[in-house]
């Protein structure tokens, strides 16, 4: 069991390292890079699914006999096109919202947030 | 000879790793990790060699490249701002 | 050219949106949205006439056989999605013209019409995708999109609200990919009905397939996320009160439909009935959620002093009916979750385009700024009161039909505690849409001289109201139309595909 | 043909000799300006060596140009991201560590 | 295979020590610095996994795109995270507990790593992509032809969501939100710095030329138009970063990017409707030569690769061009 699934219990403890950095820390910037390590994780989960012993890139050429399978790494060039393109809205937004409330701390930006809502008596 | 250069990749590649944990400021950092970076390229290089298949060696090229402009970024973009976290900046909370 | 609808169908939103980045101009960036709806609509509709005589249609991408390619599917059970996504698309086109200019930064016009385009074009390529991971691709690009309009609001709450839905989308997002993963190492395939074959394959309960299990889980709570099922809704209030008015009527009204319709597309006709109800407790999860998302999400909406966050946190408590319908598994139970579906878009996207016109005409949608202009107002107020009848299930309006269909399908099923969470919510939406009532006609105006701001009402906004209104009400009368349409969807859902 | 293998023999193993005390270096030495000595060790002797050694291996020339466009790029990039870094340190005040100092 | 193993093995707890310590940090520049370094463990273990085009795609996109973009952040925004509370950490846990506790439940029954029958590796699929391939599309590298042609509806989903991104990042930051205010004179204290602008002055050639290397070797070996379209991109951000904001918009103005930007989904789209008037599916390149299947997927292939260069290309620099705008402007 060990020889053969170590990977992926390494692979998912990145993941929840990943995940832990979302949930539980409130700055903005940091929830970003926890979200872009447990993608990793993700991606390196599939690729892991593609690999052969033995096996070589899948670039087809006369001399060699088991490639890994091609379509895993063609779903995460897409996953991982697709992660950087959220992490670039999700910067952009840090950015907007640090120089409308000064801050990129979740907590500090709730509680000016309150304030607003005192001051307009909304609620949510 | 292949696997034992792989080896001492390897190791070389912790040492770099714990001088980056370290710190202690903005400067070892990047020097670790620039360090870091050229390693990587080696590693690509030599176990294209160990594997068996020497010709994806375009991906060598690459890291040295985006190891350059990170190095560069790094400069460009913390210079001014704070140099506080030059100093004494150690991350451990 | 017919053959080509299930593509055609999400193409041309999709090719819309780089040339209203091209042509740069606030008008023809809205003539080609609202040429990308109706296109859009009329693909839907044909569609709809082909399927109902010819059976379900597939489209083979680059003319690969399916699990080499990806391929399309359009079939009875996402036909009535694809009508009420684009026919709310048209009706919001209508309406954002105006709304829409006077919400938001002229600059940033096209550049929202870009958006709205690519949102519209991954909701219907999310609803036709045979193929699990390019349901992935168009959940983001619908989702990527959401948070840029999202962010578009006036105040900068809005960009709180687009952040906090980016991360809890993307981590959603992030499970359904882990759950994907999952069941692509058990099957080795992506392609649904492939899928679903192998599945199958493995026995009646997965063949005790513990990573199957957990690839169903990873894709639940995924698409919970999504359909903002009820723990999982942090997002929702935020990013629909915050949005565009015109935004927040399109998004309340598909987004979280269009997540339903891919829950059911995977219990169903993915990992199949037997595997997701029987084997996995996912019936009863769901049920009580339902119950949970009902009860609160009325209850807390009573409390809310903003008319589109009151919305807001009333379609948590409408989403946990269609829940409930849905996860009732039968065909009876299905059929109301997909009625519901189709008149809580028509009532939901009502009344925000009304609480949209409400913000144009006295800059805020707050109940302060709402008191006593009932009287002022009578036509805004009539649709909102309308429509919100529509939400408690008055008859004889369209909420009426649905909640019906339900209450009996969960008699059928003897689920008693079920009906009581129905009826409970329905009294606490009668209590939120009485304050409405309530502050509109009998508070003074909290000061003599606020009235109206806006000279007068657009008339494209108005029509646009009117239009869902009245098609709420006539859906009330005569539900025949939706009703066949849900019954289809139901019966090719539960035949197990169907396809 | 046995002539080049023990060369490139030597090479690799004098490259991997460079790469790890490079890196011991990099991890011991007292001061920032003292370690960039070390990394610089690593970056152009080291990888130098070992390229030069994969050259030898004799793989066809595809390969061959590939790992002299490495090993030129590293030549140019290395020294100068190293440059630039001493530099930009200096200007910013990073201390020169003293025999007797604490080790930073 | 234990070589294999011991290097798998070592690569990935590197990169868990990685992650723990970046979750520990609160100086973010440190942390983002080490995130560049977690990207380039994780590409080389792309390549140890055989995945030489991921590989390709992590280093270009996680070292040269989303580090420049996390620290132009960073020097906009404060550097160092707030302490969080320790009743704040408990839901973190609580979720991490039990999704990792599903995760471990479901690799008992995950197939073996690395075997050659799992399902993966026994599904007809395998056989359609690495021998059928040869044939119908004749292109070595099986990943760009399963990327461009068997799955080209995904990869036009890809270059949407880049497109999307572009539009959002556009909208969030563009030059539309600032009016063009007076600009401080060029604060650039790379100046100096000869050697540096004088090596990247000789390199710039070079890491454009490659970057067109790549696009059209993409055939043959690790490379692509999305591989291509961020070497190009991060060729430009070094550009700008040594010789100024000013220099790089001048040599690609606003006005160029903006159409580029949305030149690569329509041309994309394009094909696939040409193929469409052509009488055959939406991107089925067999119509580009009805007498030979296999140049009709080369032309096919070839444009739509090209479509991604040109947008990623267009997409990432303005991004960056947006993000740099504000630290420019904030100085």
């Amino acid at each position: 069991m060990i020889a053969t699934h170590y990977v992926y219990w390494l692979l998912f403890a990145l993941m929840m390292i990943g995940l832990y950095v979302v949930i539980s820390h409130g700055n903005m910037l940091k929830k970003l890079i926890g979200l872009s390590l447990f993608q990793v994780g993700v991606f390196l989960f599939f690729i892991s699914l593609g690999k052969v012993d033995g096996g070589s890139a899948p670039i087809v050429s006369e001399d060699v006999e088991t490639y890994s399978h091609p379509l895993p790494q063609v779903l995460i060039l897409t996953a991982i096109v697709v992660g950087v393109a959220t992490l670039a809205v999700g910067l952009a937004l840090a950015v907007r919202i640090f120089e409308s409330y000064g801050t990129v701390e979740e907590d500090q930006v709730l509680l000016r947030d309150a304030d607003d809502r005192e001051q307009d008596g909304g609620a949510s | 000879m292949i696997f034992a250069v792989m080896a001492a990749l390897l190791v070389t590649m912790v040492l770099a790793l714990v001088r980056a944990f370290l710190g202690p400021d903005l400067y070892n950092r990047i020097l670790a990790i620039n360090m870091f970076g050229t390693k990587t390229v080696l590693f690509v290089a030599v176990a294209g060699f160990l594997f068996g298949r020497p010709d994806f060696l375009d991906i060598g090229i690459l890291y040295a490249l985006v190891n350059f402009v990170a190095v560069v970024a790094v400069l460009r973009l913390t210079h001014h701002d704070e140099p506080a976290t030059g100093r004494n900046g150690d991350g451990h909370s | 050219m017919t053959a080509h609808l299930p593509v055609l169908q999400v193409l041309v939103p999709l090719v819309c949106a780089p040339f209203c980045v091209l042509l740069r101009s606030r008008t023809a960036a809205w003539l080609l949205f609202l040429f990308a709806a109706l296109a859009s609509l009329t693909c839907a509709v044909l569609l709809a006439v082909r399927v109902g005589g010819d059976g379900a249609q597939r489209y083979e991408m680059g003319g690969w056989p399916a699990p080499a390619g990806i391929e399309f599917v359009v079939g009875a059970f996402n036909t009535p999605v694809l009508l009420v996504v684009s026919a709310v698309a048209v009706v919001v086109a209508v309406y954002s013209r105006r709304s829409v200019t006077s919400e938001v930064d002229a600059r940033r016009v096209p550049l929202l019409y870009t958006c709205l385009c690519l949102t519209l074009a991954g909701l219907l390529g999310l609803t036709v995708t045979g193929d699990v991971f390019n349901a992935f691709v168009f959940l983001e690009i619908s989702s990527l999109s959401t948070y840029a309009l999202v962010a578009m609001g006036r105040h900068r709450r809005a960009l709180l609200a687009s952040f906090r839905y980016l991360v809890i989308g993307t981590v959603g997002a992030t499970f359904l990919l882990i759950g994907i993963g999952l069941a692509y190492a058990v099957t080795g395939t992506l392609n649904m009905s492939d899928l679903a074959r192998r599945v199958a394959d493995l026995g009646d309960d997965g063949g005790g397939n513990r990573a199957l299990y957990a690839a169903v889980v990873f894709v639940f709570v995924g698409l919970a996320v999504k359909i903002a099922v009820f723990p999982l809704h942090a997002w929702l209030p935020g990013a629909y009160a915050q949005a565009p008015s015109a935004i927040g009527a399109f998004l309340s009204a598909t987004s979280t439909k269009v997540a339903i319709y891919v829950f059911c597309r995977f219990a169903f006709t993915v990992f199949g009935t037997t595997l997701v109800f029987g084997t996995m407790p996912i019936d009863r999860i769901g049920l009580a959620l339902a119950c949970l998302a009902m009860v609160a999400g009325s209850a807390v909406a009573c409390f809310q002093t903003d008319l589109k966050y009151l919305l807001a946190w009333s379609s948590i408590a409408q989403i946990g009916y269609i829940l409930a319908g849905i996860s009732l598994a039968t065909t009876a139970g299905v059929s109301a979750g997909y009625l519901h579906v189709i008149n809580h878009a028509v009532l939901k996207a009502a009344l925000f385009c009304a609480a949209g016109l409400l913000v144009l005409r006295l800059g805020s949608a707050r109940f302060t700024a709402l008191a006593g202009l009932g009287r002022r107002m009578p036509w805004t107020f009539a649709a909102v009161v309308i429509a919100g009848l529509g939400l408690v299930g008055v008859p004889p309006t369209a909420g009426f039909a649905s909640k019906w269909a339900l209450l009996t399908a969960l008699v059928d099923q003897g689920q008693w505690a079920v009906v009581a969470a129905v009826l409970a919510s329905s009294l606490l939406a009668m209590v939120y849409i009485g304050r409405i009532v309530e502050v509109a006609w009998f508070r003074e105006p909290a000061e003599p001289g606020t009235g109206p701001t806006a000279s007068k009402a657009p008339a494209s906004m108005v029509a646009a109201i009117w239009v869902l209104v009245l098609a709420s009400v006539y859906f009330g009368l005569d539900a025949t139309w939706p009703a066949g349409l849900a019954d289809a969807a139901a019966d090719a859902l539960l035949a197990n595909g169907g396809e | 043909m046995i002539v080049l293998e023990i060369a490139s023999g030597v090479l690799l193993a004098a490259g991997a000799l460079f790469v790890i005390s490079g890196g011991v270096g990099l991890l011991r030495f007292p001061d920032f300006y003292t370690r960039t000595h070390a990394a610089g060790l690593t970056d152009s002797a080291g990888a130098g060596l070992i390229l030069l050694g994969l050259l030898l291996q004799g793989a066809g020339w595809e390969t061959a140009v590939r790992l002299l466009i490495i090993m030129l790029f590293l030549a140019l990039t290395s020294p100068t991201s190293t440059h630039i870094l001493a530099h930009a340190a200096r200007r910013d005040g990073v201390p020169v560590w003293r025999e007797g100092d604490p080790r930073r | 295979m234990t070589t294999f193993v011991l290097i798998n093995v070592t690569l990935l707890a590197i990169l868990i020590a990685t992650a723990l310590t970046i979750s520990g940090m609160r100086t973010l520049y440190a942390a983002t610095m080490l995130t560049a370094l977690f990207s380039l463990v994780t590409a080389c273990l792309f390549v140890l996994l055989d995945a030489v085009d991921v590989a390709f795609t992590e280093a270009a996109v996680g070292v040269g795109i989303s580090t420049v973009l996390l620290l132009g952040v960073l020097s906009l925004t404060r550097s160092r995270e707030a302490v969080t509370p320790r009743l704040r950490r408990l839901p973190g846990a609580v979720v991490v507990l039990f999704t990792g506790g599903t995760l471990i439940y479901a690799s008992q029954d995950l197939p073996e790593f690395g075997s050659p029958t799992t399902p993966v590796q026994t599904h007809p699929l395998t056989d359609v992509y690495l021998r059928q391939s040869q044939e119908d599309i004749g292109i070595p590298n099986t990943v760009t032809s399963v990327l461009a042609s068997y799955r080209g509806l995904d990869t036009l989903g890809e270059l949407v969501v880049v497109f999307t991104a572009g539009v959002a990042v556009l909208a969030l930051l563009g030059p539309l939100m600032q009016p063009a205010e007076a600009r401080e004179r060029e604060v650039l204290d790379l100046v100096d710095y000869r050697v540096l602008r004088v090596v990247t002055g000789m390199l710039m050639p070079f890491i454009l030329l490659f970057a067109l290397y790549v696009l059209f070797h993409g055939d043959f070996g690790p490379g692509g138009g999305f591989q291509a379209g961020v070497i190009f991109a991060s060729g430009f951000v070094l550009y700008g970063l040594v010789f100024g904001l000013d220099r790089a918009q001048q040599v690609l103005p606003r006005r160029v990017l903006w159409v580029l930007i949305a030149v690569g989904p329509v041309l994309y789209a394009g094909v696939g409707v040409a193929n469409m008037l052509l009488g055959g599916a939406f991107l089925d390149y067999d119509t580009f030569a009805p007498d030979d299947a296999a140049a009709g997927q080369h032309i096919g292939i070839l444009l739509v690769e090209s479509a991604i260069g040109v947008t990623v290309a267009a997409v990432m620099t303005s991004i960056f061009f947006g993000f740099a705008n504000r630290v420019e402007s904030s100085r």
